[in-house]
């Protein structure tokens, strides 16, 4: 009777976190409701595992166990999650996906050593567990050495690699289906045969993220994340949880559509980022950014670079990826606020993609205290552009080309831009005449309005706050 | 158990549109907490290696079932503090010193549309 | 069978979010089409009818069941045709007689939004 | 073996069947694709009902019974949906959906008669399920009766009536109650039981919308509708049908919200409709309806009228409910016709809850073979109003009511209406000064700008094309 009440009331934990995961998402999907949203979310899981202690058939000596495995890996998520720089975001995600996905294959290949009377549905959940777990797994942990940059974030290619992937790929197969024949007779073999599927998984999960480049790591987190979320749910099936079932099938239907919204978003196919470089585009704009320096360009000092910014009505500052890398956000904000003191009307232009994730300019100008008020978004501030006396572009280059609207031929055409070049005057701070991630020229840097400041953003930033002063 | 695995695949299909309806139409500004929060959902994975762990009969499947305790955890706990921590940073802020214009904070909502 | 009532109501919860995901912000014109598409929808309880007629072995579920399976194929057949009458009415005709300006279908299809 | 796989098809038909009516619902809700969503559906609802008639354990002498109550059945719903006019489809859903509830409530009641280990959860599922079903089955026949005009389609009133449906309600819940305590030892008593609960529940849903005006009761049938589906749902957990238990939450969870959207699109409360009259608008406004014959109205001819038609550049026509009353849509497209072959640009704006549907005027003007290019919803066209020439208003009035932008005492305070007034002329075709559905005064009918053409919108349409011709 007391363990009816046990079974109902674990059961009941799980449908209720089950429901809080669901509202959970569904309020992490609105701007205004985020961060609710995830605080429920939490709320579901802690649910969840307080329910899970009172599973029956727990051995008394494991509890001890397991309360110290959760506090160890929970320190160990924490910490580094508290302290990590805004701007490392993407590899903190990319290395916490890989925790799931490792705990994934490690459950699906206890419970196929421990288990014996395995139906095949079960089965087949198992093995699938196994290899979307350990892929997650490498993968993830590739993807976080190559964003902190432990690894070049360079494609990195070698030879014969498409076949050897395939072989791989191939093997896995193989091994699996013979697993799941066998394991009905020879549940021993079978096993041996599971832990080869796991470590042929592992080395391909690696295999197939060493090859992308760093930029377009952001594609690939999310699509392992959603692949966790698949295997989660798997887990779920072996184990007959359906808080695991429900859970793990929303992260791997929204982690896969989100996947495609994001890769949308800067213009690039899935398909090719896993399987490709940027394809003909890239050549086609080694050429075009090499015939590029030809053409005239027009340099400015710091010092008169800050007499259009100090007199202007209306500045809009357009950051990029060079914003980050430069770590020069305190700078721009100090600057911004100057400019505001002496009546300057200063906004921030975000674009979508601009920088290496999804709302990364967001969360680096949040973390330099930019008022949330004065970020716009590209649709809400691109007719302005107009009426904008200066632009201010900082270490941003695809987002701003104009190729993108105009050139039928560029690997970024369609990409919606911001019209900086509808401003009446327009300052690009940059190191060099380098291209951007795209790897095209940009036309914006030749237009007669550009005037061009040459060096590292943030040191750049620092001499405008000094000749602003000055003006 | 058939029963359970018909059960079982209706629980999975109505999740899955569920997870699709719900993201469809998402602003790009969240695409990187989505990601991290989504994250930190599948962590639910620990409950099985708490499973694994607490049958757990024998110091092989203790080992594995502790290892996946502690990845486990580490998902979840890091993902939602990763998570919490962005989304901060998107809620309005009194703006700050010097700056000129003070908006209302239900403007500030209404824009992160 | 506990089972099934567990997974039973985690099937209908997750129908009930993605039912009110579904029709979260429908356009006002829609509402009547929708009202009696969701109409014909429920009208599956006719398997119900046909599941009781099937097995029934007296006179008086013959009759019960008779019934029902008469008013839920009404409401079936009814609730289809009646829906897709209206919505075929909802479809972009080619423009009647002397009317002027003639737009492309896709724009037609815009403005429906 | 063979019994195995025919249980696996049935099975997963009626999985293919949930899936169709989840991507038909969601298609259903998207006004380009909504057609193919109902469809979708009807496919789904085709795989389900064949997979039914392989079930297990049906009487062969039974399917002939079987084949011939849907024959019949679907000719009795097949042939008046197919004949029936468009303005009385409403009634028509209300009829259809009687026959749903119905079905859920015998099948309940059936299931109870000769089950006899029913597990307490199926009890509370045939009980809720016959109780919801006899409602929504008086409930709908009522609001059919009203609307086809065979009963008085205003509000209703007996005396006592809150204690009686109090009264009643009280006593099904006990009887309820009873049978669900009782069920386990006396299930003969148990029966009887139910069959009182049914009956009460029949008289219950008959009483409860009697007092509701016609004009509510599109709202009314969205609810019953609803009430439906959650029937369906039960009696699937009964049968243990997923099919069932997934079609019918849909639409209880989607008829919820439709509801909630409906009503608000007429400025309503459910719980006004369900529970009182106009409440203390409908007093204040007849006040106000009174004092205002005092009003200077302008009267105009209808040949007068045809000449600012005739010779306008832009001109707006308004319709109402009182062009459905009238049935005057295919007058006003042939009037519409020869002002375009003048040269005069004509459109239609549409109002969402225009009429006593939403859509109405949608389906109404569809009807006459109005171009849909020709039709314009309410946000798209109101900033045009301040550029026509003409609005032409064909018995439409709370809509067109300005007191809903200022006058916060009004009962229509805040409803979203179409700025007719912003027109240089309003020529506005009713039969009286009489209000509208809302029952209060429109100042727009007394606006310096606006003429009234008295009459029944018929008649005077017709006047008014030999006008127009003549002109
Ligand atoms: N946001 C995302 O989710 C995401 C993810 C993956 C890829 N992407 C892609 O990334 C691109 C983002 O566009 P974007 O305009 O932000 O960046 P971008 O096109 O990559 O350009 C960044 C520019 O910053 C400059 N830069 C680098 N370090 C700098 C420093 N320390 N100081 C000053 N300048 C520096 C570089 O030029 P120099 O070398 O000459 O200084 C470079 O041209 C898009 O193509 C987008 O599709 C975005
Ligand atoms: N669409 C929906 O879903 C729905 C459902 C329920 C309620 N409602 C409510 O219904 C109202 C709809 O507004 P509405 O402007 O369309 O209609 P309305 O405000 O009800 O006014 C209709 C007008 O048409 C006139 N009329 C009636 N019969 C006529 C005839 N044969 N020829 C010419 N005129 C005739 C009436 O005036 P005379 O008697 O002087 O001719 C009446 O003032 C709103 O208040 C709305 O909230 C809508």
């Amino acid at each position: 009777m007391i363990d009816n009440w046990r079974d109902a009331f674990v059961d009941l934990a799980y449908f209720a976190a089950s429901v809080l995961f669901i509202v959970g998402l569904k309020r992490l999907s609105s701007p205004a409701s985020a961060r609710q949203g995830n605080q429920l979310a939490m709320v579901g899981m802690l649910v969840a595992v307080v329910a899970t202690l009172f599973t029956r058939g727990f051995e008394n000596s494991n509890y001890i166990l397991i309360i110290v495995g959760i506090a160890l890996g929970g320190a160990l998520g924490y910490l580094p999650a508290r302290r990590v720089k805004m701007t490392a975001m993407p590899q903190m995600v990319a290395i916490f996906n890989g925790m799931g996905g490792a705990t994934a294959a490690l459950v699906s290949i206890a419970e196929f050593s421990h288990k014996t009377d395995i139906p095949g549905g079960e089965a087949v959940s198992i093995v699938l567990g196994t290899i979307i777990g350990a892929v997650s797994f490498t993968g993830s942990a590739i993807a976080f050495l190559k964003l902190q940059e432990l690894m070049s974030g360079r494609p990195i290619v070698y030879p014969n690699q498409k076949p050897i992937n395939a072989a791989l790929f191939g093997g896995i197969a193989v091994l699996s289906l013979l697993t799941l024949v066998l394991y009905d007779g020879n549940l021993t073999l079978a096993r041996v045969l599971l832990t080869l599927v796991f470590v042929a998984s592992l080395v391909l999960g690696a295999l197939v993220v060493v090859p992308i480049g760093g930029a377009d790591m952001p594609v690939v987190i999310a699509l392992l994340n959603s692949a966790t979320g698949l295997a989660a749910a798997l887990t779920g099936f072996v184990l007959n949880n359906q808080a695991l079932v429900v859970a793990g099938a929303l992260v791997g239907a929204s982690g896969t559509l989100l996947t495609l919204l994001m890769a949308r978003a800067m213009n690039r196919k899935v398909t090719n980022v896993l399987f490709g470089a940027f394809g003909g585009g890239a050549i086609a704009s080694g050429a075009a950014a090499s015939t590029g320096e030809a053409k005239p360009i027009r340099e400015i000092s710091a010092e008169d670079a800050a007499v259009p910014l100090a007199y202007a009505q209306r500045v809009v500052i357009v950051p990029g990826y060079g914003l980050a890398v430069a770590q020069a956000q305190h700078g721009v904000r100090e600057l911004a606020d100057m400019l505001q003191e002496r009546g300057v009307d200063v906004r921030y232009a975000i674009h979508p993609v601009a920088g290496r994730m999804p709302g990364h300019m967001n969360v680096l100008l949040a973390e330099a205290n930019v008022p949330y008020d004065d970020l716009y978004e590209m649709d809400d501030i691109n007719d302005d552009f107009a009426k904008t006396d200066v632009a201010l572009v900082i270490g941003a280059n695809d987002v701003t080309n104009p190729a993108a609207r105009a050139d039928t031929s560029s690997p970024i055409y369609g990409m919606p831009i911001l019209n900086v070049d509808h401003a009446s005057q327009i300052i690009v701070l940059k190191r060099s005449m380098k291209s951007g991630f795209a790897g095209i020229e940009n036309e914006l840097f030749h237009d007669p309005k550009t005037t061009m400041l040459f060096g590292d953003a943030k040191e750049t930033i620092n001499r405008l706050i000094g000749a602003v002063k000055a003006a | 158990m058939e029963q359970n695995v018909l059960l079982g695949a209706y629980v999975f299909a109505l999740a899955i549109f569920l997870g699709l309806e719900i993201i469809n139409r998402v602003p790009g500004t969240l695409h990187t907490p989505l990601m991290s929060g989504t994250n930190a959902i599948h962590g639910i994975v620990l409950l099985g290696a708490m499973i694994v762990l607490g049958t757990a009969n024998n110091w092989w499947l203790q080992a594995i079932g502790f290892v996946a305790v502690v990845a486990g955890a580490a998902n979840v706990v890091g993902g939602f503090a990763v998570t919490d921590r962005m989304l901060e940073m998107f809620k309005k802020k009194p703006v700050p010193g010097g700056a000129g214009a003070a908006a209302g904070p239900a403007q500030g909502q209404g824009k992160a549309r």
